[in-house]
């Protein structure tokens, strides 16, 4: 590994009930992925606002990734479902203004999938990792 | 040239003011030249004879209007609706964001509005504009008189006007016309249709030059709330200018999402952009892929009808697929 | 009084850009811009830019001075940009006018430093407005059309641009360009001066009169009930004061970047709800009572500090862009009563 | 500004081994706000929770940011440390640098990097919190329970059981619904009425039970403890306090044709009736549409023949209001309607009848007095077709039919195909089937019994028309496995009818803010974890409502409820979870987008009159949020324009705050 080798910063927002425990199953079972990933507790992958997506790229992050139930398991029963709606206009809006969609992802993982969160976590970093630097979205004030 | 004249109009409000019916007038007010008019709320017949103008200039859509004016009296308001005003009279209606009792609405015909920015284009120092036949006949001070075809005079939202058909009133003058099929999404599809890299530069140019006066977010009739996250110190995206590229995107992308589902497609915020950004160019975006992935919906068609971003089927697209439907595949 | 072809002005422009950066209306999208002049670029034929020419002294977003934080520690960084000789031409009269304005404002003491550094390192060239439009009013301000000022003065006639220096700066830099251009009599340039005039009296705005405004009149036009009806459909955005040559507001803010704070200023507008909101809240808490202090403070309050010079130059710009279409003539006209009716 | 401890756990070797934890205590000493961090062998052990504490008091820590495992394991064994040290238990934020962090990272400075972001993030986010207490609310001791079958009278009867006072609203004049309809029960051939008509008693005998008869739910409004519902006693004409049961008005009534709904209208009843002999309660009920006395004023004898004077032509509709703490809903199913089946000639021939008709022919008190004769011409029927699956399991583009499984036919109808066979064995029996689908007790080999026992001539296919052709059916169908057409000339054919939620569900559901499904069928809380509760907190579901079901899972589904309905009733306060969202009334339009999104139903709206800025007074409509009620998703949050919308515990800021963290 060289030193200067691209590390992207990636933001999972992971909802409590389904993701945030699949990623704890995958640290039980050392199911590893890159560091790169930072994982933010929400209850419902619902909560995730559009505002905090791009508030993350603009502070830096290279990929942000929306983990939730699955469809028809949520927690709270919907919420889920109105993710799925808001990410589908927000992710394809984005992708209208010319930035690349690798840099978005949903997911659904439950709470037994460890293997997937890990597998997800990986196959993101490695999509990114070849995008490089965020550059559409930057906020040239947050560089160095 | 508008089918449906001044006088009808005046004659119609000072009947309905004379019954007692209603107490004022939201209409459109004569101003300096033959395109500057202004929104106005007419108290009298004499104001009404004096002032009161309709013709291709009045295009601003006065729902957004009823907001702030229904709470000013206890008596009803008139106001004047075009067709594709009364779509955001009943989105707002569906919002509660006016009290359906205090107004009554008067649909009117309306055959396409005017740009002046488009206009202004073509011909220079402009003395009177005059609608002559299908088109416009410029006077100008210096150029004598430029004649203008439909297709050069007309906004860009009237040439794909998307219905003639008024969705709510109390009252209509003249026929009733139909919803249009029109090409409203083509711009929307051209842009799908060029690369990332391509759309990007496209979007630079356009938004670089938002100088964030916020005329379109405060002309909006989506747009109503008591503060928006983006006047708002505590919301954490506050600001006053764009002080970083990033934040024209964020301010636009915030905004249009806010609208997603709401918005009617009036295209008020392209009409009023002081520097000329298609804005409708991203809501029409929303608009198309929620067609495209839920199903035709038009917000305010009816009232009281639940918005796509509120609601969600078992079966909805996943963004993935949804991001790579854009490519034009839902053409 | 020099002398150039319209058709060799590229030959002028790249002669200018040689010694410093050079600026000029360009077309674009939204209407003319000022841009930087580079080989090919082409000279608006518009009569005036989309915003006004304020923006190069007074940028709409100013960063001031940085706060880097490492730890629990704090440095403070000077961000002020140096600033070198730089040259504007196509400033007409009104923005010339609306420059003086702002001098008052920021040159006054305490001197605005980074106005300042951009104000002494501009060369202005201006052009006499041969087409003013239906919206221009500068004549109601005084401001001679014709003949803008400036460093360098420009009138087009007949395929020819006349220049000539206005300040011992202009001279100068005029003499630079010699190469370029040539001598030449006053006679076309002023035959086409006393042309812009009577055109400037055939406009539809030329019988606006200042007469019932200045200095004095606040409690007049204070408590007019007119405001309220002028008032009463204005949308509180900011496409006015943004367009406009003489406002010059603006706020102070900090951006936390994650790595230190970033201080920085910005225009504002008083027609927007936030505007000098202080502790307590706003100080104008309706649109009508921000709307007034718009036009108070052009009509009244700023001539009755300045000797009773406008802040309004009749640009027109707000005519043009306001999405109302409510403007300071209107506002001038209903509250002036019968002198502009 | 917060004073905020931080405190990292090596978990033995288990951190420690991937995350240098003294350079993570180190590092996140600089933080703004930090003013103490350590570390420690195990946080979570008693020595470890003293330290926090001694650090709480001693540094008057006001946040405490723990890096540790992840906040699903040990988030609340900190908060009660926190609780015990003074302050309040939601001013703690725990970083995971366990589970997402030192176990799925390799080398140390890696593990130790994120570990420090890590930390910063919930440094970041604690630096937000505000002191959270859960919003406490009075229960009320009482349940209703919504329909008077086998499902609701189990979940009253259990819940009576317990102590608490429950009422039945039941809109037929009896409880008993569709049990009482049947004659005999699978796998058993018990008989309905033996065992359901003893648990009828014992409702209408239990003093905490009340039942309204011939009632329906108004409206419900208040949340979970507190439910307000207003019932409406439909008149019946008859005074129920009066009325012995004695049943002479039924006798002697000369409106003698009125379709007798119980028996689904294969005779006829009088004007005025009771439904059946062990009806509960037993009192006569006048179907005023019938009744000559109250269409025209001609007649009374009803009023004449009763002794106990319980008559009462001007009785009205009755509304009555009464508070609950509990709802369950019990409202059961129907047959689908047959109407649209051309194909099996249901509206041509009185000789095609459906399963629940099948069961009144054979019920002794039924309209043959049990005996099995075809209702066309009163004959013996000796070939008998049974059709499964008639609406159940179709295309979702079939518009006529249903998606689902109905689940019960298959056993019924092996249940009418035995019995008919056992009775009368000169029958030939045919059923048609797609699958046969036995997966519960003894139901695989009750079936095999009706096939090698009793001869039932099963054929996997399906029919395809059935041609009334003098007397007889003509049915065409065919056989998947012979793979050939075969004709039956059939006496009688049963069609096994779909089910489907009863057609009051819909606008109960809609009166609960309960969720249902595409189907109508109320769905649960957690499909798995939660069966048995209402996404609407207090409100539960008993019975065939929550989707087809036979009786015994009827039954054990009602006893389930009314588990849930005791837990419930046996608290004198609720808790609720101080995480729910709250709406900055200065700022909320009122637009209704987040009352849209909620699944709960815990926003409603209010006309508030504000003062405004400029001294002026306006009316707004705004959104107030049911703290009892909201479960914490942030739904609404995100379908909030204007940011009115907040959740506690993850409001916008401490989010924005978290990202700005790890993007640093």
């Amino acid at each position: 590994m060289s030193m200067n080798e691209f590390k992207p910063k990636i933001v999972a927002f992971c909802c409590n009930w389904c993701s945030y425990a699949g990623a704890d199953l995958a640290g039980n079972n050392r199911l590893s992925y890159p560091a790169d990933v930072k994982i933010i507790r929400v209850p419902c992958s619902c909560r995730v606002n559009p505002m905090f997506i791009l508030r993350a790229f603009q502070k830096g992050a290279d990929g942000v990734i929306i983990c939730g139930c699955h469809p028809g398991d949520c927690h709270y029963t919907s919420g889920n479902y109105y993710t799925r709606r808001r990410m589908a206009l927000l992710f394809s809006m984005l992708d209208y203004l010319g930035i690349e969609r690798e840099r978005t992802r949903l997911e659904w993982v439950s709470a037994a999938e460890g293997a997937k969160f890990s597998q997800t976590m990986n196959e993101f970093v490695e999509a990114v990792t070849a995008l490089g630097e965020n550059k559409r979205l930057e906020d040239l004030r947050c560089k160095e | 040239m508008q089918r449906v004249t001044r006088d009808v109009l005046v004659q119609k409000a000072i009947s309905l003011l004379s019954a007692g019916t209603v107490d004022r007038v939201l209409g459109w007010k004569a101003g300096e030249f033959s395109y500057d008019v202004t929104p106005y709320v007419f108290k009298d017949a004499e104001a009404l004879k004096a002032d009161f103008v309709f013709d291709d200039f009045c295009g601003a859509n006065f729902s957004k209007y009823l907001v702030k004016e229904c709470g000013k009296s206890e008596g009803k308001v008139l106001v004047f609706l075009k067709p594709c005003d009364t779509y955001s009279f009943n989105q707002l209606l569906t919002e509660h964001r006016f009290d359906r009792e205090k107004v009554y609405a008067v649909g009117i015909p309306c055959d396409g509005m005017a740009d002046i920015t488009k206009i202004r284009e073509k011909a220079e120092g402009i003395s009177e504009i005059t609608a002559e036949g299908d088109g416009f006949c410029v006077k100008t001070l210096y150029d004598g008189d430029v004649k203008l075809t439909k297709e050069e005079a007309l906004a860009e939202r009237c040439l794909n006007c998307k219905s003639q058909k008024h969705v709510a009133y109390d009252e209509l003058l003249g026929e009733e016309g139909e919803v249009i099929d029109s090409g409203r999404f083509t711009g929307v599809e051209a842009l799908e249709a060029m690369t990332p890299d391509e759309r990007f530069a496209f979007w630079k140019g356009e938004l670089s030059r938002c100088i964030r006066c916020n005329a379109c977010r405060d002309v909006c009739p989506a747009c109503t709330c008591e503060k928006c996250v983006f006047d708002n110190p505590k919301s954490g995206v506050e600001n006053k200018a764009i002080a970083d590229s990033f934040e024209e995107k964020m301010f636009h992308i915030i905004r249009a999402f806010h609208v997603a589902g709401r918005c009617t497609d009036c295209g008020e915020c392209s009409r009023v952009c002081p520097q000329n950004i298609p804005l409708h160019l991203l809501n029409r975006k929303f608009i198309k892929d929620i067609n495209g992935f839920y199903g035709d919906y038009q917000a305010g068609e009816e009232a009281y009808s639940r918005a796509p971003l509120v609601n969600y089927t078992t079966e909805d697209i996943e963004p993935a697929d949804a991001v790579k439907k854009g490519d034009g595949e839902n053409a | 009084m020099r002398k150039i072809s319209m058709d060799s002005l590229s030959a002028l422009f790249e002669a200018i850009s040689g010694t410093m950066p050079l600026f000029l209306p360009v077309d674009g999208k939204e209407g003319a811009s000022y841009k930087k002049w580079e080989p090919g670029t082409e000279y608006s034929k518009a009569l005036n830019t989309n915003k006004s020419a304020k923006d190069f002294f007074f940028p709409q977003v100013e960063n001031m001075m940085a706060f880097k934080t490492e730890g629990k520690n704090i440095e403070v960084l000077d961000l002020k940009e140096d600033v070198g000789p730089f040259a504007i031409f196509g400033v007409r009269a009104c923005d010339l006018a609306s420059f003086s304005i702002l001098d008052r404002v920021f040159l006054s003491d305490p001197v605005d430093s980074f106005y300042k550094a951009r104000r002494d390192n501009a060369v202005i060239i201006s052009v006499a407005c041969s087409r003013p439009q239906e919206t221009c009013f500068c004549s109601a301000f005084s401001i001679d059309a014709a003949a803008p000022g400036g460093d360098v003065e420009c009138v087009m006639a007949d395929g020819m641009v006349y220049l000539e220096a206005k300040t011992e700066k202009g001279e100068a830099f005029l003499k630079n360009l010699e190469a370029v251009t040539e001598a030449s009599d006053e006679r076309a340039a002023e035959a086409e001066q006393a042309k812009i005039r009577e055109r400037i009296e055939k406009l539809p705005l030329a019988n606006l009169s200042t007469d019932a405004f200045g200095g004095g009149k606040t409690m007049e036009y204070f408590n007019n009930p007119l405001w309220d009806e002028l008032s009463a459909n204005c949308l509180g955005c900011g496409t006015c004061t943004f367009v406009c040559p003489t406002c010059q507001c603006y706020d102070i803010k900090d951006y936390n970047t994650g790595k230190g704070v970033q201080r920085f200023r910005c225009w504002d507008s008083c027609m927007y709800s936030d505007f000098t909101k202080m502790a307590h809240g706003n100080i104008r808490n309706s649109q009508k009572e921000r709307f007034r202090q718009r036009f108070m403070h052009k009509l009244v309050y700023f001539p009755e500090n300045n000797e009773g010079i406008f802040g309004c130059v009749g640009c027109g710009r707000c005519l043009a862009k306001c999405p109302i279409s409510m403007n300071i003539v209107k506002v001038m006209k209903t509250l002036g009563g019968a002198d502009n009716a | 500004m917060q004073r905020v401890g931080v405190f990292v756990c090596w978990c033995g070797s288990n951190i420690a081994a991937t995350v240098d934890v003294k350079a993570v205590a180190e590092a996140l000493k600089a933080e703004p706000g930090v003013v103490f961090s350590t570390d420690y062998q195990y946080m979570c052990s008693q020595a470890g929770q003293d330290m926090i504490k001694e650090a709480i008091r001693e540094h008057q820590l006001t946040g405490v940011v723990i890096c540790s495992c992840s906040p699903r394991m040990h988030e609340a064994t900190f908060r009660k440390t926190a609780e015990s040290a003074g302050i309040n238990p939601y001013m703690v934020e725990i970083a995971n640098i366990r589970e997402q962090c030192s176990w799925v990272h390799k080398d140390i400075p890696t593990g130790t990097e994120k570990a420090i972001i890590l930390g910063r993030a919930a440094i970041a986010k604690v630096s937000l919190n505000a002191p959270l207490t859960p919003g406490e609310s009075p229960v009320t001791k009482r349940a209703l329970v919504i329909g008077g079958g086998i499902a609701g009278i189990q979940t009253a009867l259990d819940i009576a059981d317990a102590g608490f006072p429950v009422d039945i609203v039941e809109k037929k004049p009896t409880i008993g619904g569709k049990m009482a309809q049947i004659d005999k029960t699978f796998p058993t051939l018990d008989c309905a009425a033996c065992i359901l008509t003893p648990k009828m008693v014992d409702v209408a005998q239990n003093d905490k039970i009340r039942i309204f008869s011939y009632s329906e739910v108004e409206a419900v409004s208040g949340f979970v403890g507190n439910f307000d519902v207003k019932i409406k006693k439909k008149a019946r004409f008859v005074d129920e306090t009066k009325c012995t049961g004695c049943g002479l008005c039924t006798e002697k009534c000369p409106q003698k044709k009125v379709p007798n709904d119980f028996n689904l209208g294969m005779d006829m009843k009088r004007a005025i009736y009771i439904p059946f002999a062990q009806a509960v309660p037993k009192v006569a009920t006048i179907e005023a549409d019938y009744c000559n006395m109250l269409k025209n004023g001609k007649c009374g004898v009803c009023a004449k023949v009763c002794t106990a004077g319980a008559i009462d032509y001007k009785q009205q509709d009755e509304i009555i209001e009464e508070k609950y703490g509990a709802i369950v809903v019990a409202t059961g199913f129907n047959p689908i309607s047959m109407e649209k089946f051309d194909e099996f000639a249901y509206n041509q021939s009185k000789d095609v009848i459906t399963s629940l008709e099948f069961e009144r022919l054979t019920n002794a008190a039924g309209p043959t007095a049990g005996k099995l004769l075809r209702p066309s011409d009163g004959k013996h029927p000796e070939t008998i077709v049974f059709v499964q699956c008639v609406g159940s399991r179709c295309d979702a583009c079939n518009e006529k039919g249903k998606e689902y499984c109905s689940k019960i036919c298959c056993m019924y109808t092996a249940k009418h195909a035995m019995l008919t066979r056992d009775k009368y064995p000169d029958t030939d029996v045919y059923v048609f089937y797609i699958d046969v689908r036995t997966p519960g007790k003894n139901f695989d080999e009750f079936y095999r019994r009706a096939v090698e026992e009793y001869g039932v001539h099963y054929i996997k296919g399906m029919v395809g028309k059935i041609l009334p052709e003098g007397d007889k059916l003509k049915v065409r169908a065919s056989d998947l496995i012979e793979n050939k057409q075969i004709n039956i000339d059939a006496d009688l054919v049963v069609l096994a009818a779909a089910i489907e939620p009863d057609k009051s569900a819909r606008p109960l559901a809609t009166m609960l803010t309960a969720s249902m499904d595409t189907n109508d069928f109320f769905t649960e809380a957690h499909p798995k974890l939660r069966p048995v509760e209402s996404p609407t907190a207090g409100v539960f579901l008993s019975g065939a409502c929550q989707g087809p079901k036979d009786i015994p899972e009827t039954v054990s589904q009602a006893g389930a409820a009314a588990s849930k309905v005791i837990g419930l009733l046996a608290k004198d306060k609720l808790l609720g979870n101080p995480c729910v969202a709250g709406s900055d009334e200065m700022m909320c339009n009122g637009c209704s987008s987040c009352e849209r999104v909620c699944p709960y139903g815990a926003i409603s709206y209010l006309d508030k009159e504000f003062r405004m800025p400029d001294r002026t007074t306006k009316v707004r409509r705004v959104a107030q949020v049911n703290e009892a009620v909201c479960q914490g998703c942030g739904a609404c949050t995100v379908a909030c324009p204007s940011g009115a919308m907040d959740l506690k515990g993850f409001k916008n800021n401490q989010i924005l705050a978290e990202v700005d963290a790890i993007c640093r």
